[in-house]
């Protein structure tokens, strides 16, 4: 790393920190200040999308380190660098995830993001409350508040714990060249793969999918780590591209691991399609009620008249798998850096979107309205914005820092030579 | 070799990083051990063809007709009866038939997907098994599209299911999921084909040239006057044979360059092919409504499961082979370990999806849904569901350790069960849901038949009858792939290395 | 009878000579030649000088051909020369017909990259008068080798044989057609 | 000479490609045409044990078609009648005929009459004659002129297609229920009396199944 370098990712690291805490201060006023609205969960969602954008991130970017080794991949060493930088945002995404159990609490509503959290939450189309609802009381075991808690700090401790480790051994191999670190990571990976597996479905259910208590889907965590795979190979490689641009990795990031992560890239918006597909497909299919709701409410507002979310819903079948699809399927576009990176933004973009189609949407209590309730629109707020930048600007603070303790690419690594000499 | 623009400005400290790099040891056996030069693996693999069919093989070939004869009379018995004689009848209209459909098309899995998924991911090690595994995936195929055909009923009306205008002046009705079927397996089976195919051209090219030579040199060493006659004529028909299948392949540069292509190509193709099929053979349980089928999850878990039986039903193969044939230089104990941790890894998958389904059940509050896994593992069939969940799960779990994966009888004993367990899968799946339905005055007890029995053990042996077949006339690996991948082949330094070895 | 000449060819002793001859050649300018050994060369189109290979262009065709072919059959005989009602679904929709779309899509794309894979290599060809000699069929084994065409305008049989030479070739031998 | 084959082998892949296509169309239209009802079906005119003419006695005669075939317009199945309707004129009626020596001796004998069944749906399908006749189907409409057929014959396909046409479009086959067992009805052309029929399939109700289970039961 060159002073230069050093200078720049400073600075970056700075920049990045002060951004993202004016942003989430705003945020946090956004909260607060829409606690009057009609929708007081609105602000809360907005925070979430935030966070949960930036943790699929982080958690894909988990998976792939760990596939990575598990399979003994040779070509990604010098990539896998790059995504042990990442792995350093989980205690902050930790902190960042605290509000949104918190602040309910403190304002003495616990149930405003998560129905469930307070008994007393009416039901939409004036079924009783929460607490007299037969659906949940039947899930009150897993859904409560002390069981939340206790789960949200074991995820976070195995994200943690295997992100704390596989840098360690890694940035270690640096200093001492030593084999037995990179026989543990695999070891740590082989088993981590399935703590992760399992701590991120069971996150996915808790943090999104019982935004909706009463729909359930056994496909839910295996489109979450789906998106987040998409996410993440978006995300390291535009850093990739960006920071060999500016020097930091000049000359070791070729257009052979562009082509690869390219190729990745099109595998995971097959296997993304293929995950959401076989779930809508399947509902479809068996058209139960207690399933085909989920899917009506992102479609019509129960009159037959299609609401925002339709559009978004077909937004996500042409522009989340589509037209990247057959936009990787090109060999052109997987090595040229500008199409590449055009790519990888547009996947980022409708992951969020995705996001919002996944998290958003919901029953809200308006007596007013003709069934006691609406449903939630979409709409993109400025506190969405502010909480995607305010985390983003935290993790990019973390990875900048991050970058200061070990080299560019990991040296002493058995493979790097390989990496290094990667080739089509 | 690729050209880069960002590796023409590497600037002074980027220099230095480069010059720090000191990558540490790692140990990894090579693919091919010993220091084999290409001679030695040409040799190897033809012989396999080109030599007299040794007594084992005659042994096996016998008891795998005999075998074979059971599916035969089961058949017979069927379509001269009607289907009622397998052991079918309310509420379980889906019996084994339909088990062993999805058994055979899970073991078909494997093969595909070595070859498919393995080249994409650059997987080198894939090149010794890919060839047996693709083969392996025909024939069970084969086995597989017996059972929906007989199950059917009137199956000289079967031709129905194809979009030919037909005696009922109807199309066919392709909101039913066989329908899906029958175009996601006929699709699979050709594909599987080509792609098995394009893959053994420039190996048939390989044998064609060596039975020419053998012959324009006309040496046959053999024992009395008849054989070296009958080792002659066999040469002509190897000529001709491979001759023909091979299209004139040359070995030119250009083939290669299109043939890599195309590969690849078709790589990328039947990756998401082979996730297709087993995804619509879940589709004909999950779309329905039955407690237990119905279930968002049975597409990945379906195709997990398929590649997991698939590398056992490779490893309960090639493991007596390798014996057999003296392949441990080709099928090293790398390659075992491999196929050892795939079968950990989705058997693993596997039992996430059971754990999932369970907690789902339990989560999705629904009475039925909850009922139906309380009884699979509580039931009448619950001695079903544990030799099921044992096999599948707890049995790969052994694969964590080095010494278990280096026994190679206990991995093919192992192997073994994890077929079992996978049959019992599809066993639990089918049966359990429809024995115990909605209507509890309707539930039932499923039991086989004989000629289920007799039709199902049967097709053990038509599948050994082609593989044999196969090993006999067809290259069991392929040559050039595997030279693809030792030392000799890289284009820079190693010179010599493969001179030395003579 | 005046015998036509095919080529001639060159062996090469091991993956490195060969690929540097490979260089060579395409340096001199040869348009009508070939390598030929019985494995795929690590960067051996880019030695020869060739472009990426045009098969995608069939895979994608054949693709194409499968995904319009059978979204019309599916609607042709679901929802135009025979509708029917089964279970409540529409005539036609693109969610229950797209495992059909999608099989025969792979079908046909699989079909145009094995056809592709034989038309740009210009097979079957069962015939070559590469076979005529009996050098060649070793390639299969272990022999490395490079042809140059007669047909090519820098042909001549006395230089091409000392460039053949030069570049590290032995047992250079001209082949009849 | 180590080519294997001359070099004519060279165009054979061509040609083979080409006769495949031609074999397989040939193969394709071959199924269409002789594997459809049309083929197999159509026209199927078994000897019947008694030469019985249905012109003579449907046509020349007039008997109606529910003198012999009695309940069917009350009960699914429509019968073949028993020798006892024959002979309740043919113990009149051409008494001691050489023709129907058959008949007599199934009278005597209580053996019925082998006759051999011309129309006949798989069992599979369930068909329903006093559904159909009722609601002003009539039998020409699958059975074709049988007051004109010395020897019956199969006139029509009755495969499913058949069915389903009818069961799309019932107005162009329904008719005025007393016209049912005429089989010379001619669809009127004037509009008003078209409109007049076509009212039909509202005011009785008139549902045909679409549905697989409708008749696959």
């Amino acid at each position: 790393m060159s002073d230069q370098d050093i200078k720049n990712i400073n600075s970056t690291g700075f920049f990045a920190l002060l951004i993202g805490l004016v942003a989430l201060a705003f945020s946090i006023y956004g909260i607060f200040s829409g606690l009057d609205s009609e929708d007081p969960a609105r602000g809360f969602l907005s925070w979430l999308i935030g966070l949960s954008f930036w943790l699929s991130i982080a958690l894909g970017l988990l998976f792939i380190t760990q596939i990575w080794y598990v399979f003994h991949a040779r070509w990604p060493t010098i990539i896998r660098r790059q995504c042990e930088h990442f792995l350093s945002v989980f205690p902050w995404l930790f902190i960042l995830f605290i509000p949104l159990f918190v602040i309910p609490q403190m304002i003495g509503e616990p149930g405003i993001l998560w129905k469930w959290l307070d008994g007393s939450n009416l039901l939409p189309g004036g079924h009783g409350t929460v607490q007299e609802d037969p659906l949940y009381q039947w899930k009150s075991i897993y859904l409560n508040s002390n069981a939340f808690i206790i789960r949200a700090v074991i995820y976070f401790l195995v994200f943690f714990g295997l992100s704390y480790f596989l840098r360690k051994w890694s940035f270690d191999t640096d200093k001492t060249g030593d084999i037995q670190n990179t026989h543990k990571a695999r070891r740590l990976s082989s088993v981590g793969l399935f703590l992760l597996a399992t701590a991120s479905t069971l996150a996915g259910i808790d943090w999104f999918k019982s935004l909706d208590y009463h729909w359930f889907s056994t496909m839910y965590g295996v489109w979450f780590f789906a998106a987040s795979m998409r996410a993440a190979l978006s995300v390291i490689l535009i850093f990739c591209i960006v920071v060999s641009a500016k020097g930091y990795m000049k000359g070791t990031f070729k257009q052979a691991h562009r082509y690869d992560l390219g190729c990745m890239m099109l595998a995971f918006t097959i296997f993304w399609a293929y995950i959401s597909f076989s779930q809508y497909f399947l509902i479809y299919n068996a058209n139960i009620p207690e399933e085909t709701y989920w899917y009506n409410i992102r479609e019509h507002d129960g009159y037959g008249v299609k609401n925002t979310w339709w559009a978004i819903s077909l937004l996500l079948i042409f522009a989340h798998f589509i037209i990247p699809f057959l936009l990787l399927l090109w060999y052109k576009t997987k090595v040229v850096v500008s199409r590449l990176v055009f790519v990888a933004i547009w996947i980022l973009t409708f992951h969020l979107v995705d996001l919002y189609w996944n998290l958003i949407p919901g029953k809200v209590i308006d007596l007013t309205a003709s069934h006691g309730y609406y449903i939630r629109q979409f709409s993109v707020e400025i506190f969405d914005i502010a909480a995607i930048v305010g985390v983003g600007g935290i993790c990019i603070w973390s990875v900048c820092r991050s970058m200061l303790k070990a080299e560019p690419i990991p040296i002493k690594d058995p493979n790097i030579l390989k990496s290094l000499n990667h080739s089509e | 070799m690729s050209s880069d623009t960002t590796n023409n400005s590497i600037d002074a400290g980027q220099q230095a990083l480069l010059d720090k790099v000191a990558p540490a040891t790692l140990e990894e056996q090579v693919l091919v051990t010993n220091n084999r030069d290409f001679s030695w693996v040409t040799n190897k693999i033809c012989r396999i063809v080109e030599s007299n069919a040794p007594n084992w093989w005659w042994v096996c070939m016998s008891v795998a007709l005999v075998t074979a004869s059971f599916t035969l009379m089961g058949l017979i018995w069927l379509v001269s009866t009607g289907v009622g004689v397998w052991g079918l009848a309310n509420p379980i209209n889906w019996g084994w038939a339909i088990v062993n459909f999805v058994f055979w098309i899970g073991i078909g899995h494997a093969g595909t997907l070595i070859s498919a998924i393995l080249c994409l991911l650059k997987q080198g090690w894939r090149t010794s098994i890919n060839r047996a595994a693709e083969a392996m995936t025909i024939f069970a195929v084969v086995c597989a599209g017996i059972f929906p055909l007989f199950h059917v009923g009137r199956v000289w009306f079967a031709w129905w299911l194809f979009p030919l205008p037909n005696a009922n002046l109807i199309w066919p009705q392709f909101r039913s999921p066989l329908e899906w079927d029958v175009f996601a397996v006929s699709t699979y089976g050709t594909v599987s084909v080509l792609f098995w195919y394009m893959g053994m051209i420039p190996d048939l090219g390989v044998l064609r040239d060596r039975a020419v030579q053998r012959l324009s040199a006309g040496v046959y060493e053999e024992t009395s006057k008849l054989r070296e006659s009958m080792a002659r004529y066999a040469d002509v028909f190897r000529k001709y044979f491979y001759g023909i299948l091979a299209m004139g392949w040359r070995n030119a540069g250009n083939h290669w360059r299109n043939y890599e292509m195309a590969y690849l190509l078709l790589a990328g193709l039947s990756t998401p092919l082979v996730l297709s099929v087993h995804t619509i053979v879940s589709f004909d349980f999950a779309v329905a409504v039955l407690p237990g089928w119905h279930t968002t999850i049975f597409p990945p878990y379906f195709v997990a499961g398929a590649i997991f039986s698939g590398f056992g039903m490779v490893l309960t193969l090639m493991l007596p082979l390798r014996a057999l044939y003296g392949l441990h230089d080709l099928i090293t104990q790398r390659h075992i370990d491999n196929m050892c941790k795939i079968c950990l890894g989705t058997g693993s998958i596997v039992g996430y999806a059971y754990i999932m389904e369970f907690f789902i059940a339990w989560y999705g509050a629904n009475p039925y849904e909850s009922f139906a896994f309380i009884n699979r593992a509580f039931g009448q069939y619950s001695w079903a569901y544990y030799i099921m969940f044992s096999c599948n799960v707890f049995t790969p779990q052994l694969f964590w350790f080095k010494a278990v994966r280096e026994n190679a009888s206990l991995v093919w004993i192992m192997s073994i069960l994890i077929n079992v367990g996978m049959w019992f899968e599809r066993f639990v799946i089918t049966v359990t849901s429809l024995a115990n339905d909605f209507l509890p005055s309707s539930w039932g007890y499923y039991s086989p038949t004989i000629v289920d029995i007799f039709t199902f053990a049967g097709t053990f042996g038509l599948f050994s009858t082609l593989f044999l077949m196969f090993l006999r006339f067809l290259p069991l690996m392929p040559i050039g792939e595997i030279k693809f991948v030792m030392p000799q082949a890289d284009p820079h330094g190693h010179s010599d290395d493969g001179k030395e070895s003579q | 009878m005046s015998e036509e000449i095919y080529g001639m060819v060159a062996s090469f002793k091991d993956t490195p000579s060969l690929y540097h001859a490979a260089e060579k050649v395409r340096d001199a300018g040869f348009k009508y030649w070939d390598t030929y050994s019985s494995f795929p060369v690590h960067g051996m189109p880019e030695a020869q000088g060739q472009a990426r290979s045009k098969v995608p262009i069939f895979t994608f065709i054949g693709g194409l051909t499968g995904l319009t072919l059978g979204t019309a059959m599916v609607w042709y005989m679901n929802a135009f020369d025979y509708p029917l009602i089964v279970g409540g679904y529409p005539f036609f929709s693109p969610v229950f017909p797209f495992p059909i779309m999608y099989e025969l899509t792979i079908l046909l794309a699989a079909f145009g990259t094995l056809g592709g894979m034989f038309i740009m290599n210009l097979l079957p060809q069962h015939y070559n008068s590469l076979f005529n000699c009996a050098k060649f069929l070793e390639v299969s084994d272990e022999r490395l080798m490079i042809a140059i065409e007669a047909k090519d305008g820098q042909y001549n049989h006395e230089a091409t044989k000392q460039f053949l030479e030069s570049i590290g070739g032995f047992d250079i031998e001209e082949v009849k057609a | 000479m180590a080519n294997i084959f001359p070099k004519w082998v060279n165009t054979v892949p061509i040609k083979v490609i080409v006769a495949l296509l031609l074999i397989k169309t040939a193969i394709v239209l071959g199924i269409t045409y002789y594997f459809s009802p049309q083929y197999t079906r159509v026209g199927y005119a078994p000897t019947q044990p008694v030469a019985f003419s249905h012109e003579f006695h449907a046509g020349t005669l007039e008997i109606d078609c529910r003198y012999c075939h009695t309940f069917v317009e009350q009960s699914g199945h429509s019968n073949v009648p028993g020798t006892n309707v024959c002979m309740s004129c043919h113990s009149m009626v051409l008494k001691d005929d050489a023709r129907l020596a058959t008949v007599r001796q199934s009278y005597d004998s209580g053996e019925p009459i082998p006759w051999v069944r011309v129309h006949k749906v798989p069992d599979y399908v369930y068909f329903n004659h006093a559904v159909h006749v009722n609601r002003g189907i009539s039998c020409v409409e699958c059975h074709g002129k049988v007051d004109e057929m010395e020897v019956v014959y199969h006139a029509k396909q009755l495969s499913m297609g058949f069915c389903l046409e009818c069961h799309r479009n019932p107005e162009d086959y329904i008719r005025p229920v007393e016209e049912v067992y005429n089989l010379d009805w001619e669809r009127p052309t004037d509009p008003g009396a078209v409109k007049e029929i076509e009212e039909f399939v509202h005011d009785w109700g008139v549902n045909p199944p679409q549905s697989c289970s409708g008749c696959h039961r």
